[in-house]
């Protein structure tokens, strides 16, 4: 087997020039935080949000080169994040609210 | 059948209209159980007869699965699996569905007994007094921790938790005395939060109302409640707008939020104004009124919105001219800036 | 019964043995051998299966009267609490994977340790550590919420709750890096020759249980730390008066309590694939079937937690979710069962105890299972949930299931790891009352839950009582099996006659080598070309001149 | 975790670095499984009041909580340079970049902490307690700031291991142990920092941006 290491790693330019991408794209989303984008403003977040996670995954952390074991174990990490927030989300979501019916008039 | 069934395992008799659908279900679910364990076993007991070690060669031959009938197995035992699950679903579907025109009883829990208020103004301890053949709902809510009402007799069980309230209902189909347990471990007396429901006949039931009809109307409570928790510091009973909304010809009509939406006063928008006051503001007033969840339980609440009901019509000619006050939204939104200077 | 006892060099095999290396305390204490923290660990979790079990007799004995009986509501409640917490984290979970798992991990994929040894011991001083931080708990007075430790009962409980939360916290911490280690070992690990599809089936479950372990407990963790913040800082995460839902809790905690069932149950399903082969001499019906379906498990098993809130005030929509997906888990354990019994066509099935408690499991983890099934049969679910039919349901899985299978794995690797053979005709009575007192234990419970009688109740409706003093004659008989099976092992022992290399003639790797293994596992190098289950020739006695 | 030398249970040098490496992996996985649980509570309880969690953050500590974003990233990237510096032999420079790492690391408890002072100025602390939950009454917001606070909490004790995990780490390339053949131990450290640095990047915008 293999060691999970690509022969070599990612330049050093390439690393200063991902950390300013990240700073950048911090600052994109700093920025939008001032616009009242409303009901989009936590999805756009987000969205920048897993763009630096992606960016720190493959870059810093050379993913790409992980044997498929590794990158077996970390998949299958995230799925069960997803399901855990996306089952319990759901829950809170589809609740239906127990209002008090009006109080019947047969009395 | 279903009476021997029901003797055989030690079922409860069915006292309400989900009781024989629930367990001719269970029958099926725990025949089939039965069945198959008791297929495989026996099976499994002539194999180690049949294939038991002879002297001499203890080799054997290889034997491969054959797909077509593992397939078969396996999928003839989902589509088994997947039936109980569709009936299931379906039962229990039935029993969240709130039925329309049932008797609404509020139920108080806390450590370790029940309190019921009906809308009638009844109100019963660890007895729950039902008529038969007419759909009855509990309106439920916590005073502490985690409490279960659990009625064996009529199949139904529901977790009642503390600041939410949750539902439950079920039709007694016959007249008779059957025990409420607590089915959630809710502290040291937990096996002693015990109650009955006193399924009665019609005519038992009214000559019951009867006799509870002198205790004063759930409005009057109302009225009471709403002194206590001085409600009536804020709001008017005669249609004047004070600090907040009048109650007057309140209940059932169409209120307009600040935000521009309409909604209808109904007992669901009041009772949610009370426990969470700043989540829709009536147009005009300022987001002031404190929450009222956890300091008003459940029956002072059903109790207020039948007071308010009753106002629905009846409007009480002004007593006294209050002062024209107004509150704007933006005095108040400085007021909650703490550091403001 | 005939048992085909090889001819061995047990000379020699007990002259280089990993027991015999170095006799020292400390060498026990600090030593890295998996094979001997394994044993370690099946000192440990023994102790706490002991303990658990006089918690229950305890409980039994109070349930012989309605009323109150020999001990008061306080204690009571305390006691069940304990009962759980002890069973639950201190034996079931590390009870197969710990202590067989150690053991016999490395030796089944030819190789000499596990990949992080040091760790490994870490781990189990991690478990004894917080081990003794919940038995410190229990002297401060224990905690009395059940081992669900519900908010906001748990938050509020005047009970020692956050002593015993940090020592379960603690014991996760030994679970998370047992799995870790297990996972690396299996990838990084396997001899020359063993690829993936040629492991040994007990070898796979242990992998799939190492997944949930990882990935599941750090949830537990998370919650107990909430709830610990909600009980002494009173944060009130899940306190509805500050805005919180107890509802969420119930979410995280299921999240890991449902997995873990899983945890408890499939090393036990790899010790069954194991014994069936051996003694029907057979090859399993289908190998693969049971690979797919154990990871098939490790993953479905995660997203059925939501059948333990069916009436938690969860919304019907989830609620119907979680039914179907608990429908699509079961199948797997049906696979599994389907291939077990048809292994045995065509077979030469030598009826030893080790099988004989297989057979147990068959039947008591089939009834478990389905009646698993039943329960997550929604509109039943709401009569049964929180009823006594639960508990037996659980108990036919945990004890019917993995007790079983564990006394199995004890029985099978016993001259394994200890190179002396038991009495045959002991184990066959220990078997008959264990099996018996734990049929007439759990059969009433089912009727009990029937007729309503709610879980965690000091008192009950006397009309119960029949049944429940059925339950506990059963309990009885169940514990004085577990002492005779106690007793003749420790007799065997010390005195038993050393049992040969293979006494089974199985084909799989750890039999490949002498019983008890040398402290490398094996003579030079591990012959392991032949495949673990064929059965196709007949046995060539070990030559371990190699 | 992983042995010094070539452990004797391992059949090669390179067997060993990818156990330890992959092993790593997996740990960062259980460590995801951590926070999810906090962040599928907070996920719940903004389903539940939406209101009040943006309420809640209109109060948070925008600026810092922003700056401290930028040092973490900074932080990940100075760490992820003296791993490929080390590789390349460069070992002083490696040492260096590890030092600015540990340094950044420093400087973000010490922002954190000013956060959770401006907080308590405020009248904020966690299970609302503190005047400021007297003024807001929205049933929802108490529970944001308890999750804030454990959250953050929960990411700065990390923070602390991480520290700890790279000074190590850093006495062990200057004795040489860690160099450019065999720098794993140091690639693992550093993985674990860029997983503090992965929580962040999503704790950041929920608590702080919108």
């Amino acid at each position: 087997m293999t060691p999970a290491r690509s022969a070599n790693g990612p330049s050093l330019g390439g690393l200063v020039l991902t950390g300013a991408l990240l700073l950048g794209l911090a600052a994109l989303s700093y920025g939008l935080s001032f616009m009242q984008l409303g009901a989009l403003g936590l999805p756009v977040a987000l969205l920048i949000a897993a763009c630096k996670a992606l960016t720190v995954l493959f870059v810093f952390m050379d993913f790409g080169a992980l044997s498929a074991s590794a990158k077996l174990a970390a998949a299958a990490a995230l799925l069960m994040v997803a399901l855990l927030l996306g089952l319990m989300i759901t829950d809170v979501a589809t609740r239906e609210r127990a209002p008090l019916p009006p109080p019947n008039t047969s009395s | 059948m279903l009476e021997l069934f029901r003797k055989l395992f030690d079922l409860p008799p069915g006292a309400s209209s989900f009781a024989d659908g629930v367990d001719w279900l269970h029958l099926f679910v725990i025949g089939s159980t039965l069945l198959g364990v008791s297929v495989i076993t026996l099976l499994a007991l002539v194999f180690v007869i049949r294939y038991r070690q002879r002297p001499g060669d203890h080799s054997t031959p290889v034997v491969r699965v054959t797909g077509k009938r593992e397939a078969v197995l396996v999928f003839g035992t989902l589509a088994l699996f997947l039936l109980w699950w569709v009936l299931g679903y379906r039962q229990y579907l039935a029993m969240r569905e709130r039925p329309a025109g049932a008797d609404a009883v509020y139920v108080t829990a806390k450590q370790w007994m029940w309190k019921f208020s009906h809308s009638h103004g009844q109100i019963e301890n660890d007895v729950l007094t039902v008529p038969v053949g007419r759909p009855v709902e509990l309106i439920m809510i916590s005073r502490d921790v985690i409490h279960s009402f659990y009625v064996p007799a009529m199949r139904v069980k529901q977790d009642v938790l503390p600041g939410r309230y949750v539902t439950l209902w079920f039709k007694p189909v016959r007249v008779g005395t059957y025990p409420i347990y607590c089915a959630e471990y809710c502290g040291v007396l937990h096996s002693g939060m015990l109650g009955e429901v006193d399924v009665l006949t019609d005519a038992q039931y009214s000559r019951w109302l009867g006799d509870a009809a002198r205790a004063e109307s759930l409005a009057d409570v109302g009225r009471a409640a709403a002194v206590k928790h001085a409600c009536l510091s804020c709001h008017t009973i005669d249609g004047q707008k004070h600090i907040g909304p009048t109650w007057s010809k309140l209940y059932g009509s169409d209120v307009t939020l600040s935000d521009g939406q309409h909604v209808v006063a109904d007992a669901a928008y009041l009772t949610e104004s009370m426990m969470d006051p700043a989540a829709h503001i009536v147009q005009g007033y300022a987001p002031i009124m404190p929450t009222y969840l956890g300091s008003l339980d459940s029956a002072d609440t059903a109790a207020i919105v039948e007071y308010i009901r009753s106002l629905q019509d009846a409007p009480v000619s002004p007593s006294i001219r209050l002062p024209a006050l107004q509150v704007a939204p933006t005095t108040s939104a400085a007021s909650s800036q703490p550091g403001a200077p | 019964m005939t048992i085909a006892v090889e001819p061995v060099q047990t000379a020699r095999a007990a002259s280089a043995s990993y027991a015999t290396e170095q006799k020292s305390i400390r060498s026990w204490l600090l030593s890295t051998d998996h094979k001997r923290i394994g044993v370690l660990y099946f000192v440990a979790t023994t102790f706490s299966l002991a303990l658990g079990g006089v918690f229950a007799l305890l409980l039994r004995i109070e349930h012989l009267t309605p009323g109150p009986t020999i001990m008061t509501a306080l204690t009571y409640n305390r006691l069940f609490t304990l009962h759980g917490v002890t069973m639950v984290w201190l034996f079931m979970i590390p009870s197969i994977p710990a202590t067989f798992g150690n053991f016999l991990l490395p030796i089944q994929i030819g190789a000499t340790e596990v990949a992080f040894p040091r760790l490994n011991l870490l781990s189990f001083w991690i478990y004894v550590l917080g081990a003794l931080v919940v038995l410190g708990a229990m002297w401060l007075g224990a905690l009395d919420t059940g081992w669900t430790f519900y908010t906001p009962y748990s938050a509020k409980s005047p009970s020692a709750v956050v002593p015993t939360l940090i020592g379960i916290f603690i014991v996760g911490w030994s679970t998370i890096l047992t799995g870790i280690n297990f996972i690396v070992t299996v990838h990084t690990m396997r001899a020359r020759g063993v690829g993936w599809m040629r492991m040994p089936l007990f070898t796979w479950a242990l992998y799939g249980t190492s997944i949930i372990q990882v990935l599941a407990t750090p949830v537990l963790g998370l919650s107990l730390l909430v709830v610990m913040f909600d009980h002494a800082l009173s944060w009130g995460l899940f306190d509805p008066a500050r805005g919180g839902d107890p509802v969420l809790y119930q979410h995280l905690f299921w999240f890991y309590s449902h997995p873990a069932v899983y945890i408890m149950i499939l090393p036990a399903m790899g010790v069954v694939s194991e014994v069936i082969s051996t003694f029907a001499h057979k090859n399993p019906f289908s190998y693969k079937a049971i690979v797919y379906s154990t990871l098939g498990i490790s993953f479905v098993g995660f997203l059925t937690w939501g059948h333990h809130m069916f009436v938690a005030g969860m919304s019907a929509f989830d609620a119907g979710a979680f039914g179907v997906l608990s429908m699509l888990v079961a199948i797997f354990s049906a696979v599994k069962v389907y291939s077990w019994v048809s292994t045995l066509i065509k077979g030469s099935i030598v009826l030893a105890t080790p099988l004989l408690y297989v057979f147990g499991f068959l039947f008591l983890f089939m009834f478990g299972g389905m009646t698993g099934v039943a329960v997550a049969t929604m509109s039943l679910d709401v009569h049964w949930h929180d009823t006594y039919f639960v508990v037996a349901h659980f108990h036919f899985v945990m004890v019917g299931g993995t007790l079983t299978a564990w006394l199995a794995a004890l029985h099978y690797w016993f001259p394994k790891v200890t190179g002396k053979m038991y009495s045959e005709r002991l184990g066959t009575l220990g078997f008959a009352l264990v099996f018996g007192g734990f049929f007439a234990t759990f059969v009433p419970q089912f009727l009990l839950g029937n007729g309503g009688m709610p879980r965690r109740y000091y008192n009950y409706p006397a009309h119960f009582q029949t049944l429940h003093v059925a339950s506990t004659l059963g309990s009885w008989v169940l514990a004085s099996g577990m002492l005779l099976t106690l007793g003749y092992l420790m007799h065997a022992l010390l005195r038993g006659p050393s049992a040969g290399a293979n006494p089974w003639s199985s084909r799989s790797f750890e039999w490949r080598t002498s019983s008890p293994p040398p402290e490398k596992n094996f003579h030079g190098e591990p012959e392991l070309e032949l495949d673990a289950y064929d059965y196709t020739t007949p046995w060539q006695p070990l030559d371990s001149s190699r | 975790m992983t042995d010094a030398a070539h452990a004797a249970h391992f059949e090669s040098a390179a067997r060993q670095e990818h156990a330890a490496r992959f092993g790593m992996w997996v740990f960062l996985g259980s460590e995801l499984l951590l926070f999810a649980g906090l962040f599928a509570l907070y996920g719940a309880g903004r389903a539940a009041n939406p209101g009040a969690f943006r309420e809640g953050i209109t109060h948070a500590t925008k600026t810092l909580g922003s700056i401290n974003t930028a040092v973490l990233l900074v932080s990940s990237t100075s760490v992820a340079l003296s791993v490929e510096l080390l590789r390349r032999g460069r070992q002083k420079q490696s040492i260096a970049a590890l030092c600015v790492t540990i340094l950044l690391g420093i400087v973000f408890l010490a922002l954190k902490l000013t956060e959770y002072g401006e907080h308590f100025r405020e009248g904020i602390s966690p299970g609302g307690a503190g005047y400021f939950f007297a003024l807001h009454q929205a049933p929802g917001l108490a529970l944001f700031w308890s999750l804030y606070f454990i959250s953050t909490g929960l990411h700065a004790v990390h923070v602390c291991v991480g520290l700890v995990l790279l000074g190590l780490t850093t006495r062990r390339v200057l004795q040489g142990h860690i160099h450019s053949a065999r720098f794993y131990t140091l690639h693992n450290a550093a993985l674990y920092w860029h997983l503090i640095d992965l929580v962040w990047i999503f704790l950041w915008p929920l608590y702080y941006l919108s």
